[in-house]
């Protein structure tokens, strides 16, 4: 039960709420999200404390562990929970990244219709993250990962202009399609293994590969296919089009967390069903880490030449998510603790730039990026925290993104992967000045705006030191801080991810 | 030559003959033609079956001066067939003539081709 | 001697004689008199079949009691005795199916002429049938033909008098070839009897002499019999005949007069030449040959067709071909399959000769496609019984052309090298089948342009028409006299006649196509009395 | 007793069907029409129930009726095994719901006893399928299936109508016409000289051995033949056009009855009839198995292209059709266990799609897909059912779609595997993992084609720039340009159509989530016949 309810609690609770409004809808009842414009009402309170709820509730299971037998689909199909200290990291991270992005949205959505459907989905959709970070298996995972799709569809196309809709089906495509091509390896590995649990470090041994003679195939079509959700490419393009057009919250969770999902996948079936000693020097490891290679060195590239705020973010997030593909693609332990420290800190970060964007927007109304100049004068407080966690991006110590950046460059260096293995540094610091490149100027233009200047629009739109409400900022500044903490004390955190790391490898 | 080929002379006559007939029975467009190849047609196989009935110094099968030996007769059999047939063929002569009046009557032609195309204009004309 | 044994020469006189008697009687009384014949000629047919299948073996009835080589002979058995009995039932329902338009369409004057056209054709095919002899065959051909030709013209339009020519041209020409082949055997064997002729053509296939004559005979003989039956490619006769005839000398000359000749080449097959020597022949295999030709080419004829009695009539030459093919096959399940097809041929066709009539007086007279939409609204019975032939046509299970698909499928698989060929031609033709019987179908079950399932066509909407689609549709409303127009129009084209004969005739089908088992084995019993 | 109720649930609604086009005059009036309506509701369902006592009553022992002899050792007989009541049990469990619905969507028809007439003669006739024992009674109700439903496709009498149905006739004979050479060759070939079913083949081992390739050719025709009811590429183009008879035909007949009957028939005769021993890695195998695939492939991308609502859904059906041709084609007791699983699966989800659209059409009169924004919330019940029916479509888990596909897979890889050591040649180790490709593409298309109807309907996208262009009064001005987003109008059909959609809906997800008892029957099954 301490397992299960985690990952039932908010999706009840999501269905719960939907099936209200759905009900104050059909009595031509005025909707409960838009009443009370501004203000908080009461299932603004409700929907935070489930959240929070929500929280404790993964923290209790974290804590806890133990396992839970879900459903037999079929006599050999079978879908089950299991806590594990993997898991538990992703499903930590999911609910708090997901508490405070919630705050957060209960001040944006008060600009946005449809608040009420905002929050149910919200709601389902952490329930669903959790159960793939607690999916005992690879079916339940897979599970999980389609329900994923298509509960956070709702929130891609939430504004449902036109281009939201585009955008969505985009998101829900590329998902499906990457999904379906993971399926492939998920058949040839249940035809091949039977039993599809996790364990760490793998199921096969080297006989076992041996006998499978498209195994390779398939773990690579199941890299790609999850590699999908984590803006990978070549399945990549959906990203950018589906990030910046959701409500800024909801980008803010798909960036920073969604994209972890496919993260996990790509964990567990590497490193805890099929084992990175079978994989390790083989083909697959050397075109995934050029695939990742190339999608960081690009997503910086396409972030920099970008001009729309949100859709600048959502590049930088295809090549961040990839330093976490390259450092599982490396195999060591080294490479798995930067890529799990790194998954930490560059959901914390780019949540926490996402959540500075909608602030801007709920503000300003400004959405691109060379409208945002002397934005210093309007909101110094959010934009210096928009500063911290830029320059954790970047990778400048003692802010996070260095520690990670770190060790996934010696890790590769020691993976001993000849020229890509020292490849990988080399692009990992083009894209750190990249980084800097697109990120920096918004600070330095914000508060340098220069002499030409002259903050006429900010004065008349009243806008001079407005910082954006509490409870926007407080998740920002809260995020930020976490920056600078885990980067400074990176410690019990590394700790963790190498114990992890020493038991798969 | 072969001399079996001049053995068999009535044969080979009725043979031509019966391709005579048949080719003008067939392609000929001329009703009247038609019939009269018809007619060759069917006297080619009556000179055949009366080749064939004959035998070379026998006499009519007809019983003149009392009963005499079945020696003394040609094959009587192809003889009552070649009468069965001129009955038959008569008939059959008698009923196409009829029908060619017929079609003369209306369409005042005996080219079967110009009939069948005055009958299709006829018909258009109808609708 | 059993008094039964007369049975088969007194059909054939009786029916000769009526069409004596018919020609000084009125047309009425003619037509009596048919009907009484064909009745009478049914049964005693039936008596025959009766006996040969309780004594189970075929005898040979000599005429005046002259032995043979000068005397005439009957031959009866239990394929004789089947044969006739379906073709007496064949004729009696196509003649009260199509009483009242014989009435309509011929002369009153002429109406005798008809019923001794008809009276004739029956005795000629009662002979063809029965007799032993050839040259006898020969004379019935030609008596048949002469009536054939007489029920074609019946109806004088010009079409029926071209047709009639043709048809007469063509006939003489097959009965030449017969002729000549009878002359040539007779050269050979000295025989005109089959059954020692039979003994005759023996012994000289064993000498190995006369070869090539021998060869000749089969091919002009059949070659002859196949231009009167319109095997294709000597078909061109055939659409025109059976498309401008009368309704019952359609459903007559189709169902029955090809399949006559027919049955006298399986005749002259088996009972002359012998089974062996046949299919030894190469004959047999052209006869394969263009009997699967004729199925295809008739088949795409007809589906070029708008004409409805043209389409059927095209229809006939492709089911000619299957009958061919069976024969073709060579064998002995081949031939079992020919002589079912035969039947149920004749069953269907003659079904649907006459219930397309009825259509086609719910319809204005008109014949095309378009004029017969919605009549199976218009008069259901006739619809019903277009269906059922269609149908049985395209192969339905448990209608009589079922069977004969099937027989000639399994037929098939004795012949080796032709199995593959019948497989798939009798697959295609059905698709072929389908599509043309089907097409016209769905169109007849369609409302027409207007939207009613009244109204015959739009040329010939009136006012009862409108009436009877605005108080409801279907044609019941429409026969409970709603409309005066239309539904006079009805019940007019159904006399109680052609309501029995198409009731019949449906009926025959599925009989035909559930309890074929008996017939299957009365065939295979006749064909081996055959010898 | 038992043996001779077989015949019962067969001839029984052929019998009412046919009194019910006699009496055809008789029921003029409204109410009269109304009794009609539920005495026939009421006989399908005792029908049912008859069905299902005498699966029940089956328990395993395989009762079996001969009803006549037809022609020689072709008999017409009734079987009750194992797999004719899996599909027996289907329909019957589909039909009286069907009939439910068809109630309220031809309300407004003129001819609806001849509809009811011949939408009952179908069930009968669909069940003499299911129940034939022999490979001639199932011709028989194979060819009869035809002739009964397709004066349900003409039913509109439009020229487009005549048009399909002329096509359905001219495609289902000459399949049949095909299959007809199957039937006959089995018959010459067979071991007992009769063409009863038997699980795993009922050929004369000797006797094929000589004639193997032309029996290996007469199976790819019969294949192709039977196949035309299961809308095999290239001949399935009749299933699209059909799409325009009325909804519960479209519905029940070419998305289940018939088209099941055409993938049953394959089942049965590539299973019972020819078995598997002689077909399986040879190449007879690989032309059906790529003919399948094709037709998935070709299906799947068609559907993404049409507009039309059913005629989608009709594109969906051939794809999903092959899915279970594929699962027959694989020759192994897997693969009959999941092709019939997937029977199973696509007949639920297919026909609760078609009842949606049907719903939609009905109510609506929408026909296109881009007339269906914001449907989603005009028609929830509905728009949710067709969701969960997408959803299983695609092969999202916990829906019963997802099962079938992963059994199918799961086949497939063994056949693969089996497969690897060279047994069928250089095509036998490389179909088996380009099926499971195939079909991974096809629910990627089916996502695509399905979901976008589904997105369209929840999420019409131009809401928010209507109201950006009146101003204010958005929401007013949305619900006046008809998205009907938040309006409240609710215009869900009544109960007789959202019962059957529901339990279609419940039944989905019930094999979703819990298909261990039917996956071990049809194990059973895949055992005594692969």
């Amino acid at each position: 039960m301490r397992v299960l309810l985690p990952v039932l609690w908010p999706i009840a609770a999501g269905a719960a709420l939907l099936a209200y409004t759905g009900i104050c809808n059909s009595k031509k009842k005025a909707s409960p999200g838009t009443a009370g414009h501004g203000r908080i009402t009461a299932l603004d309170l409700i929907y935070i404390a489930a959240l929070a709820l929500e929280t404790v509730l993964v923290i209790a299971a974290a804590a806890g562990g133990g396992s839970v037998r879900l459903l037999s689909l079929t006599d050999t199909l079978t879908l089950g929970l299991r806590v594990d200290s993997a898991g538990s990291l992703f499903a930590v991270l999911t609910s708090v990244m997901w508490l405070l992005t919630g705050i957060h949205s209960v001040a944006y959505m008060k600009h946005e219709e449809w608040a009420e459907r905002f929050y149910g989905f919200y709601l389902i959709v952490v329930g669903v993250l959790v159960g793939i970070d607690y999916a005992a298996d690879l079916v339940t995972l897979y599970v999980f990962y389609e329900m994923m799709t298509l509960t956070s569809l709702p929130l891609v196309l939430h504004e449902l202009t036109k281009e939201a809709v585009q955008a969505g089906l985009k998101y829900l495509f590329y998902s499906v399609g990457g999904a379906f091509l993971a399926l492939f390896g998920i058949f040839y590995l249940a035809n091949v293994c039977g039993d599809l649990s996790f364990t760490a470090g793998g199921r096969f041994t080297a006989e076992m590969a041996a006998g499978a003679p498209l195994l390779l195939t398939a773990v690579f079509c199941m890299i790609v296919g999850f590699g999908t959700k984590a803006g990978m490419f070549p399945l990549h393009g959906w990203l950018p089009i589906a990030h910046p057009v959701a409500p800024a919250p909801a980008s803010a969770v798909l960036s920073g967390v969604i994209t972890k999902a496919g993260v996990m996948a790509l964990v567990r079936i590497v490193y805890f069903l099929v084992g990175p000693d079978v994989l390790r020097g083989t083909w697959v490891q050397s075109a995934w880490m050029v695939l990742a290679l190339m999608t960081v060195f690009m997503g910086s590239m396409l972030a920099y030449r970008e001009n729309v705020f949100k859709k600048r973010l959502a590049y930088s997030t295809v090549s961040q998510a990839s330093y976490v593909l390259f450092g599982l693609s490396l195999m060591n332990p080294v490479g798995f603790t930067g890529a799990l420290t790194h998954v930490v800190f560059h959901s914390a970060i780019k949540t926490c730039l996402f959540l500075f964007a909608g602030a801007v927007i709920v503000v300003t109304g400004w959405k691109k990026v060379d409208q945002l100049r002397g934005l210093g004068r309007v909101m110094p407080l959010a934009l210096a925290c928009y500063t911290m966690a830029s320059l954790a991006l970047i990778g400048i110590p003692p802010f996070s993104g260095f520690v990670s950046k770190w060790y996934l460059a010696t890790g590769s260096l020691a993976s001993g992967t000849g020229a890509l293995g020292f490849a990988g540094p080399v692009v990992l610091l083009i894209s750190a000045l990249l980084t800097a490149g697109y990120l920096l100027p918004i600070m330095i233009q914000g508060y340098f705006p220069g002499q030409d200047f002259d903050g006429k629009e900010i004065g008349e739109r009243g806008l001079t030191k407005k910082e954006p409400s509490l409870l926007m900022l407080v998740p920002i500044v809260v995020l930020a801080a976490a920056t600078l903490l885990l980067g400074c004390f990176p410690g019990p955190l590394v700790a963790f991810v190498e114990k992890i790391a020493a038991a798969v490898m | 030559m072969s001399p079996t080929l001049m053995l068999n002379l009535e044969e080979e006559v009725s043979m031509v003959l019966f391709g005579v007939g048949f080719t003008m029975l067939l392609l000929h467009r001329n009703l009247i033609k038609k019939i009269m190849g018809m007619n060759i047609m069917d006297t080619a196989i009556y000179l055949f079956l009366a080749a064939k009935g004959y035998i070379e110094g026998r006499g009519v099968p007809i019983l003149t001066d009392g009963v005499q030996d079945a020696s003394a007769y040609i094959n009587p059999v192809p003889s009552g067939l070649v009468l069965t047939g001129i009955v038959v063929s008569v008939s059959t002569t008698a009923l196409m003539l009829a029908l060619t009046i017929r079609l003369y009557e209306r369409y005042h032609s005996l080219d079967l081709d110009q009939i069948l195309i005055s009958m299709k204009m006829e018909e258009e004309e109808q609708l | 001697m059993s008094f039964v044994q007369n049975f088969p020469f007194f059909s054939i006189i009786i029916a000769m004689f009526s069409g004596i008697v018919s020609s000084v009687l009125s047309g009425k009384k003619a037509r009596a008199v048919s009907i009484a014949a064909i009745t009478v000629t049914t049964v005693l047919s039936a008596f025959v079949l009766a006996f040969c299948l309780r004594t189970g073996q075929s005898y040979t009835y000599m005429m005046g009691h002259f032995p043979a080589p000068w005397g005439n002979e009957i031959r009866a058995g239990v394929l004789e005795g089947l044969t006739a009995l379906l073709f007496g039932v064949v004729m009696f329902l196509s003649v009260v199916g199509g009483l009242r338009y014989t009435e309509e369409d011929v002369e009153p004057s002429k109406q005798n002429l008809f019923y001794i056209m008809i009276d004739l054709m029956l005795s000629s095919l009662l002979a063809l049938i029965y007799t032993n002899d050839l040259f006898t065959a020969y004379v019935f051909v030609e008596i048949n033909t002469i009536a054939g030709c007489g029920l074609i013209m019946m109806s004088q339009t010009g079409r029926s008098l071209t047709a009639a020519i043709r048809y007469m041209v063509m006939s003489s020409l097959g009965s030449g070839l017969f002729l000549i082949g009878l002359s040539l055997l007779y050269d050979v064997s000295g025989q005109l009897l089959m059954s020692p002729a039979k003994e005759a053509v023996a012994r000289i296939v064993v000498d190995g002499s006369y070869q090539i004559p021998l060869l000749v005979i089969v091919a002009v003989v059949s070659v002859g019999l196949a231009i009167k039956s319109g095997l294709f490619p000597f078909h061109y006769w055939i659409p025109d005949t059976y498309g401008y005839a009368t309704p019952t000398a359609s459903a007559v000359l189709s169902g029955l007069v090809s399949k006559g000749y027919i049955f006298l080449l399986i005749k002259f097959f088996y009972r002359v030449i012998g089974t062996e020597n046949a299919a030894h022949s190469h004959i047999i295999n052209a006869l394969f040959f263009f009997g699967v030709a004729g199925m295809m080419f008739g088949s795409l004829r007809a589906i070029m067709q708008t004409d409805t009695r043209k389409m059927i009539a095209y229809s006939s030459v492709a089911q000619i071909g299957y009958i061919y093919m069976g024969i073709g096959l060579g064998t002995q399940a081949g031939m079992i399959a020919a002589i079912f097809h035969i039947f149920s041929h004749g069953a269907t066709k003659a079904l649907l000769f006459i219930s397309s009539v009825g259509l086609y007086k719910v319809s204005g007279d008109r014949t095309d496609f378009l004029a017969l939409r919605g009549s199976a609204y218009r008069n259901r019975l006739a619809g019903a019984g277009f269906l059922v032939g269609a149908l049985s046509m395209v192969g339905f299970p448990m209608l009589a052309g079922f069977i004969s698909k099937l027989l000639f499928a399994t037929s098939a698989f004795a012949s080796p090298h032709k199995m593959l060929i019948t497989l798939i031609a009798l697959a295609v033709s059905t698709v072929l089948n389908a599509i043309y019987f089907l097409r016209l179908m769905i169109g007849l079950y369609r409302p027409t342009k207007s939207g009613s399932f009244v109204e015959p066509a739009p040329a010939e909407r009136t006012g009862g028409g409108e009436e009877a689609d605005r108080k409801g549709r279907g044609a019941k409303q429409a026969e409970k006299g709603a409309g005066p127009g239309s539904g006079s129009a009805a019940a007019a084209a159904n006399p109680w006649t052609m309501r029995i004969a198409i009731v019949c005739f449906i009926i025959l089908n599925l009989i035909l196509g559930l309890f074929s088992q008996p017939i299957v084995s009365a065939i295979t019993d006749g064909l081996a009395m055959f010898g | 007793m038992y043996d001779r109720l077989l015949a019962v649930p067969v001839f029984l609604p052929i019998a009412a069907g046919a009194a019910l086009l006699a009496m055809n005059g008789l029921i003029r009036r409204k109410k009269r029409e109304r009794t009609m309506q539920w005495l026939v509701e009421a006989l399908v369902l005792i029908n049912s129930l008859l069905v299902a006592w005498l699966i029940a009553g089956c328990g395993g022992r395989s009762g079996s009726l001969v009803l006549f002899r037809l022609y020689g050792q072709l008999t017409v007989m009734f079987k009750m095994d194992r797999m004719g009541s899996f599909f027996a049990g289907l329909v019957a469990f589909l039909w009286p719901l069907a009939t439910l619905y068809a109630f309220e969507y031809m309300e407004h028809d003129e001819r609806r006893p001849a509809f009811f007439a011949f939408y009952t003669i179908s069930y009968g006739v669909t069940l003499g399928v299911a129940l034939a024992g022999n490979l001639v009674t199932m011709y028989l109700f194979y060819e009869m299936l035809t002739f009964a439903t397709f004066p349900l496709v003409m039913h509109p009498m439009t020229t487009e109508a005549a048009r399909a149905t002329r096509q359905y006739l001219y495609y289902s004979i000459g399949g049949a016409a095909f299959a007809f050479i199957g039937l006959v060759t089995v018959l010459s070939y067979s071991a007992t000289g009769t063409t009863g079913f038997v699980p795993g083949g009922m050929l004369n081992p000797a006797a094929a051995a000589e004639h193997k390739n032309f029996l290996l050719f007469v199976y790819v025709l019969a294949f192709f033949g039977f196949g035309v009811k299961a809308a095999i590429f290239p001949l399935h183009d009749w299933l699209p056009k059909a799409a325009v008879a009325p909804t519960p035909v479209t519905a029940l007949l070419h998305a289940v009855a018939v088209v099941k009957s055409g993938a049953f028939a394959v089942l049965r005769f590539t299973y019972f009839s020819f078995g598997t021993a002689l077909l399986r890695g040879t190449w007879a195998q690989w032309v059906v198995m790529a003919a399948a695939l094709v037709t998935i492939t070709y299906a799947s991308t068609m559907a993404v292209k049409e507009v039309h609502f059913k005629r989608r859904l009709a594109y969906s059906t051939i794809s999903n059709l092959s899915y279970i041709l594929f699962g027959a084609s694989m020759m192994s007791p897997l693969g009959l266990a999941a092709a019939l699983i997937h029977l199973l699966a696509h007949a639920f989800m297919k026909i609760s799609a078609f009842f949606c659209a049907g719903a939609v059409m009905h109510h609506t009169g929408k026909n296109y897909i881009y007339e269906l924004d914001g449907m989603g919330y005009r028609m929830p019940v509905t728009f949710a059912c067709f969701t969960i029916s997408s959803l299983s479509l695609m092969g999202i888990p916990l829906f019963a779609g997802f099962i079938s596909k992963w059994s199918l897979c799961e086949a497939a890889l063994s056949l693969g595997s089996e497969m690897s050591g060279g047994a069928g040649g250089a095509v036998g180790r490389v179909m088996p993992y380009l099926g499971v490709a195939v079909i991974l593409y096809s629910a990627l298309m089916t996502g695509i084609y399905m979901l976008s109807v589904v997105v369209r309907a929840y999420f019409p996208g131009f809401v928010q720039q209507v109201k950006e262009a009146v101003g204010g009064g958005g929401e007013k001005a949305a619900a006046a340009t008809g998205t009907g987003i938040k309006d409240g109008v609710n215009q869900d059909p009544s109960w007789l159509m959202l019962l059957p959609l529901v339990i279609f809906a419940v039944v989905i997800i019930a094999v979703g989530v819990h298909a261990g008892p039917v996956l071990r029957f049809l194990a059973l099954i895949g055992g005594e016949a692969g």
